[in-house]
């Protein structure tokens, strides 16, 4: 099979569906780019270039650069997701949610509920997250806990490229309004990822490593660390089930919890702060419906309770490692059977 | 383009239906029969008319929380509207949006909003896609004075002028944002903001039909035609409280009767079609009557009509699960 | 001592330290109310009259109505606040966070950790929560676990009048960022409130009510909703341990802890949506740090994974409830010891 | 209210050291030396000079991600924002915030911003603060043409008009907000805007820092004065790409080359002063000399200095824990 990169992925998704459905259109800040300027056009597609070629395949009417008004754009994304386009919506990054929350959350997530089931939503909201980049406290947010938390929303975090074609793929069919997650530090990362379009279904996790002693639930770029750490695990003699959750929302509750069943010992890996968390989310889960057969206290490996630094030192102290999610499943490991 | 006979009947009917469904909520949130925030919009309604009288089923409109003429200017149904406001399960939408929310995509109204300036967006976004999908549909922001300084309406402005897109904004400024008048709250003003954003922008008398009739006529035609975003700053004047419960302590004490009085919209209809010959008082009198029953059967129907159940409380969270 | 209700509980601590200090500002939509208008002055005092006064006695410029437009004034509050005041910002209902949420939490939350430590923003911002207002889908959320997530954010959540008066000094009085809840449906709720100045310290768990057999963790208006739970619950011989988180940033882990530790059976109680909650937090905190004592399994009560209905008869069924509380502390009290 | 010798000089020697700090940061970045996304000032500098030298400690200002121009201009310190944008322990703000975060309040410089449009609501707090103290201080927004988009911003020109408040909104259009034209994203005109609520505006040449000055200068008085807001629409050109990496292809082929050649605010400055006969090309000379030295002594600290350490991780998140 063809290596393909995170973002060439990305874009593959994106050129297939808009192949594929007319209705289907791009829309953000620099997402072609050049728009008004005298030099090239499709100069940027996006910062760091995912979007790159769709507009001279589609057209300016399909690929729209924006002015820097989330509210409007995104808000205009939803308003014609009600009015029979499916827009994928780029908010560069999640850290910018803050202009433009309500349109997500108050308006596409409610429309069918409040409006009795008669409004179809069919917007993707395409975001940058993650550390790794020195970007600060402003550009290294994971947020998704917030977008899960809301309920009318779904919300996909792939773990590389092969996952992320295949689940914008289904975001972009999903009828619902889906927040697409991409870790500006993956863009680069090859996997196999086919030629022709997939779907990868929603609230289906996957199983990325089966193992007997401890299983390890991560989500987008840590479910890569959190494999680095089994398999190094392996040589030590502990044998690690990792689960990928690709969705947070809907939530695949089954294979968490049989997984955590097998084991009786789990660690859960996220890269986001740690209050009010996908790590709390899945750990009280756990603590919830796998009570029984837990061997060990659940283990939650986070970022702390801080902004993201800047200085590169602290940026990687910050960031869940290897290392720390080998040590806590050392832990839960050695913690006694009950 | 002209109003014929059965334009002028229909826009009363509009009216008068928006009139007697307030006036009818009024009655019955005070005797303690509709819950939640309710705010009315009796004595704007030449506004949501004049405006709605141009559109058809492909056009869109966003409202606000002062929903209810905009839901039956743009052909809601008021009984299923009367039933949702009561919260029974044969609303509009199904119990589960009540006054601030109600909606019927299939009308093209996209929803009265909780969220002061949540509509703009949402009207550009339906502007942008009749644009790509070659509708010639065009859509409509309602917007109230205090909703026009908020960023998400201003900036709305902007993207409809560079995406040159088949909206209006149409600024019902009815003196107040709850307590706060427009005349404090908004810098500058209206039309000059609109010509900063580089979009058309007309004051119009919203008290009178005719005139918000013709400068909704000028904005929608520029609209369909491809010439872009308008905007209209429509003076009005509310009668009820901001919401229900409001005591309105802050308005001047003859201020609602004055307007009442002067400046009633039907009654200036009235005047008008009467004075030019257009209709007899008689046509009106058989439209004022229907639209009396109408109602009043609308609150019977809504009081015996039931309520949503356990099973209905977790359904429609999402179209697919 | 003398009975007040929660609104006057508000409306005392906002002047007695308006009083003391002369920096501290209140601002908003009509917190006063009938600005321009030809009427009375000091119309409203927000829209449930919690503000109604403050503007005789300290003038509009200590009282400030805002126009609407949340991201300017929230936003100029936090400036304020970084430049030698100290403001008292009402977002009308938390609902609408989404069209102000960047300047609280990546402007005033990050300023002190960005900054290197060389800023302050005691900025405090009051907004109204919670269902059972028949106020629908977009006035009736509780999103307080979005602030608690963030962190440089302290979140204060009372749950009766003589909480909100010294939680409330206290956040005006703390150095860092505060967002202060207050739920719709208690403003006239009366409890003994004194009418001196005090304040509640942040991180402080308060034991509402101690008992042997559960833990009932809760917070806000469900502390009340969980003590006539308890109260019910001990003529069926279940005592329980009624804790009030007070503020959910800073947590009191420790009393979490030791009461979940004292009765080894725990139910959490949250008004808010399921996902990525306070509940969660609770539940994984206890899951990681008294997993040994757990006797149980960990069990929430919250709202359902839907937005907010309009209809009473099904908001009704939508809120936590004595019953449902109940139901649970019988089931953990009835699993069998592990 | 005039230019002194001393002024000049000073308003030069600033202008210099931005520029050579910028130059400086983007052979550093370009060398791998500095991390992160980096946005560079150099070709704006009389904007930042021009209004930065009618301020004291007193006043405040606002910037965005493109800040080192004006916290130098507002008196920070180059070497500790140097330290700072190589991550180093001694920065500005102890390496925690970086290129896009740097601020240091004790010099009115309320940081550097990642988020476009973050500036002016807080810029609107701290005029409050100023008026509702009585420092007699003013507070300056600075703001993108992109920026400009940004509802953020717009509510803010009317929020500092109906509170009449001592702010000034600076918005430095260099043509691009990432690759796309102000041309076409700015929708009217940034001066009509402002007259759309209610604020005196100008254009202003940004290429020359007199004409920046004098208009800064008005709006200043006007602010300290108690006349409300005002906002300067100043065009300028930026040197580097949107940040440190941008390729540049939407620009035109010569277009910083004639930039540079044409329109560079210190060439500018040097002629007019030059011919003008107010300082002599010596003191100019003197004066880059030092800076070109200031500056290379600062990244030659930045390299040596030390990295914060885990202690520092968890520190300063609360002022009270
Ligand atoms: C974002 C937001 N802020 C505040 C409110 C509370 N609120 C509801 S209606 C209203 C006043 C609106 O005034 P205006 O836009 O003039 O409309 P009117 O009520 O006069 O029709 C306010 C402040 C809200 N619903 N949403
Ligand atoms: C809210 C928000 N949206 C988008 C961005 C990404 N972004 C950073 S700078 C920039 C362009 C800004 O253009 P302009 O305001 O003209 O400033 P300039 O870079 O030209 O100085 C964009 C889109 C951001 N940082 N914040
Ligand atoms: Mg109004
Ligand atoms: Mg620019």
């Amino acid at each position: 099979m063809p290596k393909k990169s995170f973002r060439q992925a990305v874009n593959e998704a994106l050129r297939q569906e808009m192949e594929r459905d007319p209705t289907v259109v791009v829309m953000g800040e620099d997402v072609a780019g050049g728009m008004g300027a005298p030099g090239e056009q499709d100069a940027w597609g996006g910062p760091l270039g995912v979007t790159k070629g769709l507009m001279p395949q589609f057209g300016r009417e399909r690929v729209l650069d924006t002015p820097i008004s989330e509210s409007a754009f995104i808000g205009a994304a939803v308003g014609a997701a009600a009015t029979g386009l499916r827009p994928v919506a780029e908010l560069m990054f999640v850290d910018f949610m803050g202009v433009c929350f309500d349109q997500i959350f108050n308006q596409a997530a409610k429309f069918r509920y409040m409006f009795g089931g008669k409004a179809t939503t069919p917007v993707v909201i395409r975001t940058m997250y993650g550390a790794g980049f020195r970007a600060a406290s402003q550009h290294s947010q994971c947020l998704y806990n917030i977008f899960t938390h809301i309920p009318g929303l779904k919300v996909a975090i792939p773990s590389n490229a092969y996952e992320a074609k295949g689940l914008l793929i289904q975001a972009i069919r999903d009828d619902d309004p889906v927040m697409f997650f991409e870790h500006k530090a993956m863009y680069d990362e090859e996997a196999e990822v086919p030629d022709e379009p997939y779907a990868i279904p929603f609230g289906e996790a996957n199983l990325v490593r089966e193992g007997e002693d401890v299983t390890i639930v991560a989500l987008g770029r840590m479910v890569n660390v959190a494999r680095d750490a089994a398999d190094r695990l392996e040589g030590e003699g502990i044998s690690c089930t990792v689960v990928d959750l690709r969705t947070t929302s809907p939530l695949d509750r089954e294979t968490v919890l049989e997984t955590a069943a097998e084991t009786g010992r789990v660690v859960v890996v996220d890269e986001a702060h740690p209050r009010c968390s996908v790590a709390t989310d899945i750990a009280a889960l756990i603590a919830q419906e796998a009570f029984e057969s837990l061997e060990a206290p659940v283990r939650m490996v986070t970022a702390p309770h801080a902004p993201v630094p800047f200085s590169p030192a602290l940026e990687d102290l910050y960031i869940p490692s290897a290392d720390r999610i080998a040590e806590a499943v050392r832990e839960v490991h050695g913690h006694g059977r009950r | 383009m002209q109003l014929s006979r059965e334009d002028l009947l229909e826009a009363y009917r509009r009216m008068r239906l928006i009139r007697e469904f307030e006036d009818a909520v009024h009655e019955e949130f005070a005797a303690g029969n509709i819950p939640g925030f309710v705010h009315l919009y009796a004595g704007e309604e030449a506004s949501a008319v004049g405006m709605c009288m141009h559109l058809d089923d492909r056009d869109r409109i966003a409202s606000t929380h002062r929903g209810h003429g905009h839901c039956i200017a743009k052909g809601c149904d008021p009984r299923a509207m009367m039933l949702e406001i009561f919260g029974k399960r044969e609303g509009l939408c199904a119990g589960k949006g009540g006054s601030m929310h109600i909606a019927d995509l299939e009308k093209g109204m996209m929803g009265a909003n909780g969220i002061v300036g949540g509509g703009p967006p949402l009207i550009c976004g339906a502007a942008l896609a009749a644009k790509t999908l070659g509708t010639g549909g065009v859509a409509v922001a309602f917007v109230g004075d205090g909703g026009s300084n908020q960023g998400t309406t201003l900036e709305s402005y902007n993207l409809a002028k560079v995406w040159n897109l088949p909206a209006i904004f149409v600024i019902e400024d009815n003196g107040y944002a709850e307590s706060t008048a427009s005349s404090w709250s908004v810098g500058g003003s209206q039309t000059g903001r609109a010509a900063g954003f580089g979009m058309p922008g007309v004051e119009v008398d919203g008290f009178d039909f005719f005139a918000v009739w013709e400068a909704a006529r000028e904005a929608v035609e520029r609209a369909r035609e491809g010439g872009g975003p308008s905007l209209l700053h429509v003076r009005l004047g509310r009668y009820y409280g901001h919401f229900e419960g409001d005591a309105c302590t802050y308005r001047a004490p003859d201020e609602v009767e004055r307007l009442k009085a002067e400046k009633d919209p039907l009654m200036l209809f009235r005047r008008r079609v009467g004075e030019a010959g257009l209709l007899e008082p008689t046509d009106l009198d058989a439209i004022d009557r229907e639209a009396r029953e109408q109602i009043a059967r609308a609150v019977s129907d809504a009081k015996a009509a039931g309520y949503p159940t356990e099973a209905d409380l977790l359904t429609d969270v999402y179209a697919s699960y």
